[in-house]
């Protein structure tokens, strides 16, 4: 009997998991959301900055990690247009500059924030760690011109912002080493301010740097995107999904329990 | 071309899913489209956003005079074009001076960087709380946390010391540094849970919304 | 009379009070300095001053600059008051500058300082702050480079016992016993990754002893190049254990490049073929849990490893013996005895025997309210 | 010239960005300046001969007939698609940006949301506790999980009402990622660093040579 149980055909499990996300998505619910310290720092960090300043997004990421990042990315920008925080977009990743570009293009229409005065999007170089030390000595050696090829000299914003010294903080979208990175190469050295909004994979590996007040925030993956969303007051795909995440991991949960107590018994039996 | 841009996308994103029955034809269509498609867009981005802003145009400018500055740059412009050299049998052991060029530069900025960003700061990060303890101005929670943290690192540490032999106290240190190595996967593997799921809600947000939205 | 006495004491009080006040106001900027900054480029010259006392009525502080022979000129906005120190980003090389700290009070009177004496932005060579970083390295590159040399002068390094390399032999006895075949696979990375020249090393080792037993090793490659340097690799250990004859060249094969598809395909050879053990070595990404489930299902006994950080908590949990990250490179340096890597494992203990001491004492020195291992290394900009 | 001439290459610019970094001076600050913009220049045409590398690999599988070869032409197809709108035209081209937000973003999007069933999976049939470690290793994961959805505190609060102590479970996954994780973590960044640098020493100093190659 138990034998059997444990063999069934996987595809019934996965049948099950497709029904844990379908059911919720059609009858969505509304679970109250905890906010956590990480993602609070960065919330308030950004709220403390005066207006007029000016900071830095990297779309470190490719769209495969779209599902984690962008709610979190949409929720920043929105907060600092609100804010009046100027937001200059770069990518290490070829595959941010297509995604970036058409994230804050998006967030810019509803906010009425204007390119050039509010915003501008660089886009992408190759070289990684180059890229991020080559901005620390001028950011035009390395992005003559924004993604749209407009000289930075001629872009309103750009005029008093040369390197990193007038970089408030830099937010590091990443699904991979980057913020590593970033840490490495722009935090000690630089001495600019950093923060992080990292998929699921990676978060576990990020709070050494916050202990150490390397990073001065950190948004996790879609948990970390409705809190923040909540913080901001203005819900959206964050909250909707986490709150259907929940029946999934309690699908998960129960699998691994039921999957243990099997193989308990089966053990025992043997024994 | 909205719409038919949906219908691609869902058509693309079930053959993947697909491969949840079996590998199969429809399967194997997406999975080498997808690797084509995204080598093509890498290039495409490397050559707009790369080569062409960093290489070509430094050396256009040289070229042509305007600035002759810009001659210093065709150094590095010949340094990379040996990476061709690649496709001559002969000559190609002449890539291996840009290889070496840039993995070069690259060591040496990492040795003090890495050195600084990872070991000096996280060891700093290690004995800080303790002077708080010494300025009194932790909680008991805190002060817990704090030791719990150095007796942590130690303990996993000593558990990648690989030239003595983990007997007597080393061998419960290096135990001890396993169970906090093992809670830290653990709370990695929930972490990743987390991500996957999120994933997969958001293709049938698309699928259910998107995609049922140009059919109902 | 006595209400008219009382009031000119109260008026001379304030007056006098008013009249300290104000004086202190006036009374200028005291301790004057302008240096070159150190560490520096030369492009800039730190300014330094001793702070009003609070109730003094100062707003706030300009700094004016003169260029040797030139007139005053200020620079930079008002700083606020309980500003001591101010650094001038703006100098030219070469040109001597003197500067006046002026406080300007709330009713913008002002007071200026002395002036400084002249003086001058310069470069330096060595960033003193940074002596404890220069050190460490050159410790640390020189434990590397001795503990290579000595490995390759011969002595011999002892690595610690890898538990889950002890585990192969098991695992190779139980599949000779059930007369089942055994499946090594390499993962997804590159013939140049870390991880798959360690895998390779193991895999050089699993094929002595199948050599021996005679049991089938087969090994499914994901890259066509991996392919052809494994054969010759497996081909030499059969030959090195006299057993040419029980070397089958087609045992190591390639399947094919795609993630998944790779995956699938393992997994049909599992279902099919039942090994007996299942090697997982060398770079995974998200396919390895596939793998790994699908190993256990057949109730292979599985021993993985990879230095893939994000894919170890899914194998630890799925597998019976994980090589974790750095036991992986270990586990190869054990097997293959080669100097340089033997040196490097040796030097790099040492580098963390340099972390504990540094962490004993901190926290021993912390605790006693002494700072000098935090002060080595703070963050200097 | 083949051997020699790289490490001596790889080691001069290696050293000069290393001491750059130590040094203040406008001079040295200048000569770190201009080598990093020159292995900016070079790094583009790195990436070009990757493209190229994986069609040669895929000319030589057509050739040889190996399994599956016909996929090869989607490979092709998808390279080509993408390179002849986006070379000539640009990555801003309403069409290529089309191309990728229809073709590569769903199918990308989509591979790694497999995951999510393989893990349901997985969960069932291999994640064990059969050791110590391994069940730490669970546990940890099954609050993690949980603690990341608002659905557990929610269940904590609810069942445990009586106790006076609110959402435990986000209370605890955050305690845990803060201290036994955060030792866990920064034990492993101190060895991985320890490793890199060395290997960066190696690299300089000439020792290690792998990434020269074969032949002379």
């Amino acid at each position: 009997m138990l034998e059997k149980l444990m063999d069934i055909d996987r595809r019934i499990i996965f049948i099950l998991v497709v029904l844990a996300v379908i059911i919720p998505t059609l009858l969505p619910i509304n679970l109250p959301i905890s906010v956590s310290a990480p993602t609070r720092q960065l919330h308030d960090y950004i709220n403390a900055l005066p207006a007029g300043s000016t900071i830095m997004l990297a779309f470190d990421y490719g769209p495969a990690s779209l599902a984690e990042l962008n709610p979190m990315a949409k929720a920043l920008l929105k907060q600092c247009f609100d804010k009046d925080v100027r937001v200059i977009g770069i990518t290490l990743a070829p595959e941010g500059t297509a995604m970036g570009s058409t994230l804050i293009q998006e967030i810019a229409d509803e906010t009425g924030a204007i390119d050039g005065e509010d915003y501008v999007f660089l886009g992408y170089r190759p070289g990684e760690e180059l890229v991020i030390l080559g901005m620390g000595s001028d950011i035009a050696s390395v992005f003559e011109t924004d993604y749209n090829g407009k000289p930075l000299a001629d872009i309103p914003m750009m005029t008093n912002v040369t390197n990193y010294d007038q970089i408030s903080l830099l937010i590091d979208l990443a699904s991979g080493s980057s913020t590593e990175i970033w840490i490495t190469y722009a935090n000690v050295r630089y001495n600019l301010q950093i923060a992080a909004g990292v998929t699921g994979v990676i978060i576990s590996q990020m709070y050494p740097y916050l202990q150490t007040g390397q990073l001065i925030g950190l948004i996790s993956g879609i948990a970390g995107a409705a809190e923040y969303e909540t913080l901001l007051d203005a819900p959206a795909k964050g909250i909707l999904w986490i709150n259907i995440e929940s029946f999934v991991h309690l699908l998960i949960a129960g699998l691994v329990v039921i999957g243990n107590i099997a193989f308990f018994v089966q053990r025992r039996k043997e024994e | 071309m909205e719409v038919f841009g949906i219908w691609v996308a869902a058509f693309l994103t079930l053959c993947i899913y697909s491969f949840l029955y079996r590998d199969n034809p429809f399967y194997r269509f997406a999975e080498y489209l997808f690797v084509g498609v995204s080598v093509g867009y890498v290039f495409v981005l490397t050559t707009h956003q790369g080569f062409i802003p960093l290489a070509w145009k430094p050396f256009w400018a040289a070229i042509t005079g305007e600035s002759l500055i810009g001659l210093i740059k065709l150094i590095p412009i010949c340094i990379g074009l040996l990476f061709f050299t690649r496709f001559s049998t002969q000559h190609q052991w002449l890539v291996r001076y840009p290889i070496a060029i840039l993995i070069g530069a690259g060591s040496g900025l990492a040795i003090p960087n890495v050195l600084r960003a990872n070991i000096f700061e996280q060891t700093r990060g290690t004995i800080e709380p303790f002077a708080a303890i010494h300025a009194g101005t932790l909680s008991a929670g805190e002060i817990f946390g704090a030791i719990l943290m150095v007796i942590g690192v130690v303990c996993t540490l000593t558990y990648f010391f690989f030239s003595i032999e983990h007997r007597g106290p080393i061998k419960w240190v290096s135990k001890v540094g396993i169970a906090f190595l093992m809670i830290g996967f653990g709370s990695a593997f929930g972490n990743t849970v987390m991500g996957r799921v999120a994933l997969l809600i958001q293709r049938v947000d698309f699928l259910l919304n998107d995609w049922g939205g140009t059919i109902f | 009379m006595i209400k008219i006495t009382q009031w000119i004491v109260v008026c001379l009080v304030l007056c006098v009070s008013v009249g300290i006040a104000f004086s202190q106001g006036l009374s200028p900027p005291s301790n004057v300095t302008a240096v070159d900054t150190p560490n520096d480029d030369g492009s800039s010259v730190t300014i330094k001053w001793d702070a009003a006392p609070e109730d003094s009525g100062i707003s706030g502080y300009q700094i004016l600059r003169r260029i040797a022979g030139g007139g005053l000129e200020e620079i930079g906005e008002m700083l606020p008051a309980g500003t001591t120190t101010y650094v001038d980003a703006t100098i030219e090389k070469g040109n001597v500058y003197a500067y006046i700290v002026r406080a300007v009070t709330e009713t913008e009177a002002t007071v200026d300082s002395n002036e400084t004496a002249p003086t001058t932005g310069t470069d330096e060579w060595f960033h003193t702050g940074r002596i404890p970083l220069f050190v460490a390295m050159l410790l640390f590159g020189a434990a590397i480079v001795w503990n290579i040399y000595d490995a390759r002068s011969g002595k011999e390094i002892f690595v610690r016992r890898i538990p889950g390399l002890e585990a192969v032999d098991e695992a190779i006895g139980r599949a000779t016993e059930m007369g089942r075949s055994i499946l090594y696979v390499l993962g997804l990375g590159g013939v140049s990754g870390p991880a798959t020249i360690a895998s390779m090393t193991i895999l050089g080792q699993v094929a002595r002893r199948t050599a021996d037993y005679e049991t089938p090793l087969r090994v499914p490659c994901r890259d066509p190049i991996v392919m052809s340097v494994v054969r010759e690799m497996v081909k030499a250990s059969y030959l090195d254990e006299g057993r040419p004859d029980a070397y089958n060249e087609e045992n190591i094969f390639y399947l094919t490049s795609g993630q998944f598809a790779y995956a699938a395909g393992v997994d049909g050879m599992m279902i099919r073929e039942k090994p007996a053990a299942v090697f997982l070595q060398g770079t995974f990404y998200a396919e390895s849990l596939i793998l790994a489930e699908t190993g256990n299902s057949i109730g292979a006994i599985q021993i993985a490893g990879t230095d893939s950080e994000h894919q170890l908590p899914f194998l630890i949990t799925a597998c019976d013996y994980t090589l974790i990250g750095e036991e992986l490179y270990a586990a190869s340096t054990y097997l293959s005895r080669e100097p340089m890597l033997l040196g490097s494992l040796k030097g790099q203990d040492w580098g963390k025997v340099l972390i504990f001491a540094s962490l004993v004492l901190g926290v021993l020195l912390e605790l006693s309210g002494v700072n000098w291992i935090t002060t080595l290394l703070q963050r200097v900009g | 010239m083949r051997r020699q001439v790289p490490l001596i290459l790889c080691f001069v610019f290696g050293v000069v960005m290393m001491l750059t970094q130590f040094s203040p001076h406008s001079f040295s600050q200048g000569i770190y300046e201009e080598v990093l913009s020159w292995a900016l220049i070079i790094s583009p045409f790195m990436l070009v001969l990757g493209t190229v590398t994986l069609i040669q690999t895929h000319v030589a599988r057509i050739r040889r007939r190996t399994e599956h070869w016909q996929y090869s032409f989607i490979i092709f197809a998808g390279i080509l698609l993408m390179v002849v709108i986006g070379i000539p035209f640009g990555p801003q081209h309403p069409i290529f940006v089309w191309l990728f937000n229809n073709v590569q973003v769903p199918m990308d999007a989509t591979m790694f949301s497999l995951l999510a069933f393989f893990i349901a999976s997985a969960a069932y049939r291999a994640f064990r506790a059969r050791t110590f470690e391994a069940s730490l290793l669970l546990v940890t994961a099954l609050i993690v999980m949980l603690g990341n959805v608002p659905i557990g505190d929610l269940f904590w609060n609810t069942v445990l009402s009586g106790l006076p102590w609110d959402n435990g479970l986000s209370d605890t996954k955050q305690w845990i990622l803060d201290n036994p994780n955060l030792s866990a973590r920064r034990g492993i960044i101190l060895g991985v660093s320890l490793g890199a640098i060395s290997q960066s020493i190696r690299i300089l100093l000439g020792i290690e040579r792998s990434y020269l190659g074969g032949g002379d």
